[in-house]
């Protein structure tokens, strides 16, 4: 006997999507037969408003492009312009960058916790580590100013050098961060249930990942060693020590399990660039931004984000604003056609797990 | 007995009370300023001892925040939502977005000012606001409704002429059922 | 080097199968070609499915108003290699016509959505829902550079008063409020 | 006559009783889940600020007429299982209405209300209700029948099925059947799992996927019957409880006490765990719950 199949909307108001879009989705009973989603909410034209931007104003947009993450997008577009330009980076700020990068990796691994757990009704885990995402802020806020925005790498280098007692207070919120790590794990990785809900879940195929633009976590999920710190490095990447975790299976389980240990990897990294961080300049000053014209040429400048990829293509007329700067997020991939082509067999209630899973983020698709 | 003005008053008093510390929001965010909303409610901040919490549906909730720029696109929904909602029924308009566009003043596709297409009761000023700003944001609208002075659903059914014209000036195709409330 | 080496087989093996294909050498693993845009299914079928160029990174498209073309960069990454390959054609701005890629790679669906709607690129026999980012958009492709932003946005919204004259915040300040700005300020002066 | 106005006396006491205290534990489980996420939380008598806001809150909604008894049906059965479920042991005063064979009329009554609901929902025309309604029912299968074992293993044991023999026989002995018949008592406490839709069995009003289920078109004053229904009905669940397995109570203090904790078995559960899908719920009641109630019956019938 054939069920009929019901249309069934989540989202943009839905509290099991991820930011503000939509998924149309066929169900059959529980099953999903067909998915198709729908982005546009947050179309901000931030493509557009770059090209009426000068290089420097093009910062208060940047860094909106993705919220829970906003410093690869900085990365990307202040090492672009620096391709572009050939302009030299102090050694003190690649660290510092390195840093900062890492320092957003944990935030945003803080609130895939949240999110991830959430999505399966754990919410004690979320509660807690978005709680103590707050001390991640607050080194943010004491580096940058800012909590969320930092707008802090730019071309050249960084905006400000370390406050007093800077080193310090990372080193003691890693440590802090290690211990309560643990406990998140009692919580949510040694839970039976949660195993129970993920395992086997949302599979991504091997052979077809690739080709199929998975980035990330949710390839290093499927036993493929990829990220852009290893195979395309930046910044002081290649002089650090640190592992990129792999596990094979590639459902919603094994991406978690990669997550996990790459935030322990972070924090492995953060130690080292402190220990390592050499003095000296922080910034190579760029001239005034209201004249300042680069030479024409384009750039493709890529960040291993924790949504995987993101990219910035930068293209110069050798005017004083940018001709175009397009932005690529892993979630543009993800969240669409390889979110439509997930979603097709499993079930219903794991529609916001699997969204989860792969980092998905709205703001990144639509720009 | 009970519709004599002075028992009204002191019912008024008592249901604004209950109002003033049972604000459920709804979940839907509009906007970049739902990121701080997740601090807002977790430990450092804890908005739940001012009786916030998340309402999954618009029937259940009270209050609607708009975190931030609105999209022509978003805007159809976020109305769509807001006379969903029952009464009595409140909006935050969350960033200087909302106030008067902000960074996406020159933006083809943002709308530039929240209150002329919804009523707003409280702004909360600031790019991102702060979980701090958000929660005074969240004890001035406690004031308001202790005062009954939050009135902002009762503005919208009264001008309602003038908040659709603006509505349908933006939303080119207007293809939603009628307020029913 | 390593890098050259395998940089000098690529060129030399794209050069053998695609006569118009013009390369241009940019330091470290970075590759470029110029093809023209009969080309591009192909040269990118042949990279993926010959030469490792497996992972599809970013499609890009510029607007060159004042040339009177569209640009399309196609930037392909081979993840044995280690190097990045982009692809540059050259769309006539008032025909733009191009050929549908999604059968390569099941992502450029999703880019192409976009340059059709963001550009008005058409790619023949491109199967997806009218819209992607915008709803019920009557004005020109905006991302086109004659596509005035700040005049359509002026037109169709209405805007606070009180931020025209706020395009330097020190100076608005001193006007409206009379304060004197302290000399370390001024510098940063427009 | 005097009985009549006796039993509605009793009838009213318990329902304002049962409110008030179903309500506190509410608020006081927001207090355990909020500290155990490192949160102060809200005051215990915030439970009671949200009902009277719905209460005053307008409802301008209307999908039909079962739309409207869905909520109603939830605030019959609670009050009737609480009607017949004597609140304390020995008093004439809290007894109500029991009657023999009053066991076998809980099991019954107990289902009614998400039926009811089931139907209520069906109106509003909105696929989450309809969906979380046959999560809803799909899950009363599964833990019914852990529920109906250990009740029908007490049955079988102690030869009655009215609760105030079973409580007069723990007064007797003095032994509670918690610990004379420990099985049924396990798997009827695993079936209050299920009964209270916490986590992990919660699927049926999940927000990530449902958007809260059967509520999701009740707001105002159909959420406002439908929290104190929720209210009532735990304090009925709960007293039933203390009553055949824990040996009933004696006064209000003591009621409170072994209500309480028994409460607090599905709350703490449920802030460690993540929610089961349906069918995976369903396998978890078919499975040890059912095992323990199948000792049980064999228990009773056998020793």
């Amino acid at each position: 006997m054939r069920e009929k199949a019901t249309t069934l909307y989540i989202g943009p108001q839905h509290p099991g999507i991820t930011g503000n879009m939509m998924v149309r989705l066929k169900v059959e009973g529980d099953t999903i037969v067909k998915a198709a989603t729908e982005v546009g909410y947050l179309h901000r034209s931030f493509e557009k408003l770059i090209e009426k931007r000068n290089w420097l104003q093009s910062f208060t947009l940047l860094c909106r492009f993705c919220v829970p993450e906003p410093d690869p997008v900085e990365e990307s577009y202040a090492r672009a312009v620096e391709m572009i330009e050939g302009r030299e980076v102090p050694e003190r700020a690649k660290y510092i960058r390195v840093l900062v990068l890492e320092l957003a990796r944990i935030g945003s691994y803080l609130l895939w916790y949240g999110g991830q757990s959430g999505s399966l009704g754990l919410y004690t885990v979320g509660q807690w580590s978005v709680g103590d995402r707050n001390y991640i802020l607050d080194l943010f806020e004491a580096l940058t100013g800012a909590r969320v925005y930092h707008m802090y790498i730019w071309p050249g280098g960084v905006r400000r050098d370390f406050p007093k007692g800077f080193e310090k207070k990372v080193i003691d919120t890693m440590d802090y961060l290690e211990k309560r790590l643990d406990d998140y794990d009692d919580l949510m990785f040694d839970n039976a249930i949660f195993k129970k809900r993920t395992k086997g879940v949302g599979i991504i195929d091997k052979e077809k990942a690739v080709e199929w633009g998975v980035v990330g976590p949710p390839l290093r999920g499927c036993g493929i060693r990829s990220d852009i710190r290893i195979d395309d490095p930046y910044e002081i990447y290649d002089k650090l020590d640190f592992i990129v975790p792999v596990e094979e299976g590639g459902d919603i389980w094994t991406r978690a399990l990669v997550r996990r240990q790459e935030i322990r990897q972070s924090i492995r990294i953060i130690r080292q660039v402190i220990d390592n961080i050499p003095g000296g300049e922080y910034y190579n000053k760029v001239p005034n931004p209201q004249k300042w014209a680069l030479p024409k040429g384009d750039a493709y400048a890529r960040t291993e984000a924790v949504r995987g990829e993101v990219g910035m293509y930068l293209s110069s007329d050798g005017s004083i604003n940018p001709r175009r700067a397009h932005f690529k997020g892993a979630a543009y991939v993800h969240a669409i056609t390889l979110l439509e082509h997930l979603l097709v067999g499993e079930n219903l209630a794991d529609v916001a797990a699997i969204m989860n899973s792969l980092g998905t983020c709205p703001p990144e698709i639509e720009r | 007995m009970i519709n004599d003005k002075n028992s009204q008053k002191i019912v008024d008093i008592i249901r604004n009370y209950a109002r003033k510390h049972s604000l459920w929001i709804l979940a839907y965010g509009t906007g970049c300023g739902a990121i701080e909303l997740p601090p807002t409610m977790t430990s450092r901040y804890d908005a739940e001892r001012l009786g916030v919490r998340g309402a999954a549906t618009p029937r259940q909730a009270d209050l609607l925040l708009i975190t931030g720029y609105l999209t022509t696109k978003s805007l159809k929904r976020v109305i769509r939502v807001y006379e969903q909602m029952q009464d009595p029924k409140y909006v935050i308009g969350f960033g200087s977005c909302t106030i008067n566009g902000g960074m996406y003043w020159d933006s083809y596709n943002t709308i530039k000012a929240l209150d002329r297409y919804l009523p707003v009761d409280v702004y909360i000023n600031g790019c991102m606001p702060r979980p701090e700003a958000v929660l005074s944001g969240f004890a001035k609208l406690q004031e308001l409704i202790q005062d009954g002075k939050a009135n902002g659903a009762k503005e919208y059914k009264e001008n309602l002429k003038w908040y659709r014209d603006n509505q349908k000036k933006v939303i080119t195709n207007w293809k939603m059922p009628e307020y029913n409330w | 080097m390593m890098m050259e080496e395998i940089k000098t087989t690529i060129i030399d093996r794209i050069k053998l199968h695609f006569s118009d294909a013009v390369e241009k050498e940019f330091s470290y693993n970075r590759l470029d070609f110029s093809v023209k845009k009969e080309t591009v299914p192909s040269i990118l079928f042949y990279l993926k499915e010959e030469m490792g160029f497996k992972h599809l990174s970013h499609i890009s498209c510029v607007d060159w108003l004042e040339e009177g073309e569209f640009e399309m960069i196609f930037i392909l990454w081979s993840p044995e290699e280690k190097i990045k390959v982009f692809i540059h054609t050259r769309v006539d701005r008032s025909n733009p016509v191009m050929d549908n890629i999604d059968m390569i790679w099941r992502q450029a669906n999703t880019y192409e959505r976009e340059m059709k709607e963001m550009y008005g690129i058409q790619f023949t026999g491109l199967e997806a829902p009218e819209e992607f980012l915008l709803e019920d958009w009557n004005g020109p492709p905006p991302m086109r550079r004659d596509f005035d932003t700040e005049a359509y946005a002026a037109k169709t919204y209405w805007e606070r008063p009180g931020r025209e004259d706020a395009l330097d915040v020190r100076e608005t300040v001193e006007k409206r409020t009379g304060e004197v700005l302290p000399e370390f300020a001024k510098k940063y002066k427009r | 006559m005097g009985e009549i106005l006796q039993y509605t006396w009793g009838a009213i006491v318990s329902f304002v009783l049962a409110f008030f205290v179903g309500i506190t534990y509410m608020g006081l489980s927001r207090i355990v889940t909020a500290r155990v996420q490192n949160r102060i939380g809200p005051p215990w008598y915030q439970n009671f600020f949200d009902v009277f806001k719905l209460f005053s809150k307008d409802t301008s909604i209307h999908h039909g007429i079962m739309h409207h008894m869905g909520p109603a049906f939830m605030m019959v059965t609670a009050v009737m299982s609480l009607l017949i479920i004597p609140i304390f042991n020995g008093g004439s005063f809290f007894t109500n209405l029991n009657f023999h064979g009053d066991l076998i009329f809980l099991i019954y009554i107990m289902v009614f209300g998400p039926l009811g609901m089931a139907l209520g929902a069906g109106q509003t025309g909105n696929p989450n209700s309809a969906i979380g309604v046959t999560r809803g029912l799909s899950q009363i299968v599964g833990f019914e029948i852990p529920w109906v074992m250990a009740l029908v293993a007490l049955m079988i044991q102690y030869k009655t099925t009215s609760i105030v023999d079973l409580m007069n026989i723990q007064a007797e002995t003095g032994k509670w059947l918690m610990f004379t018949s420990p099985f049924a008592f396990i798997a009827a406490v695993l079936a209050m799992l299920g009964m209270f839709r916490y986590a992990p069995f919660d699927i049926v009003g999940a927000p990530q996927e449902l958007a809260s289920g059967p509520m999701s078109e009740n707001g105002g004053k159909y959420l406002f019957v439908m929290m104190s229904s929720g209210a009532v009905f735990a304090f009925a669940k709960l007293t039933l409880y203390v009553d055949i397995f824990m040996g009933g109570a004696n006064n209000l203090i003591i009621l409170v006490v072994k209500t309480f904790i028994l409460y607090m078995i599905p709350v703490l559960y449920g802030i460690v765990s993540p929610r089961y899908r349906t069918e995976q719920s369903v396998r978890f009641f078919w499975g040890w719950p059912t095992l323990f109630g199948l000792l049980a019956i064999l228990q009773a019938a056998f020793l």
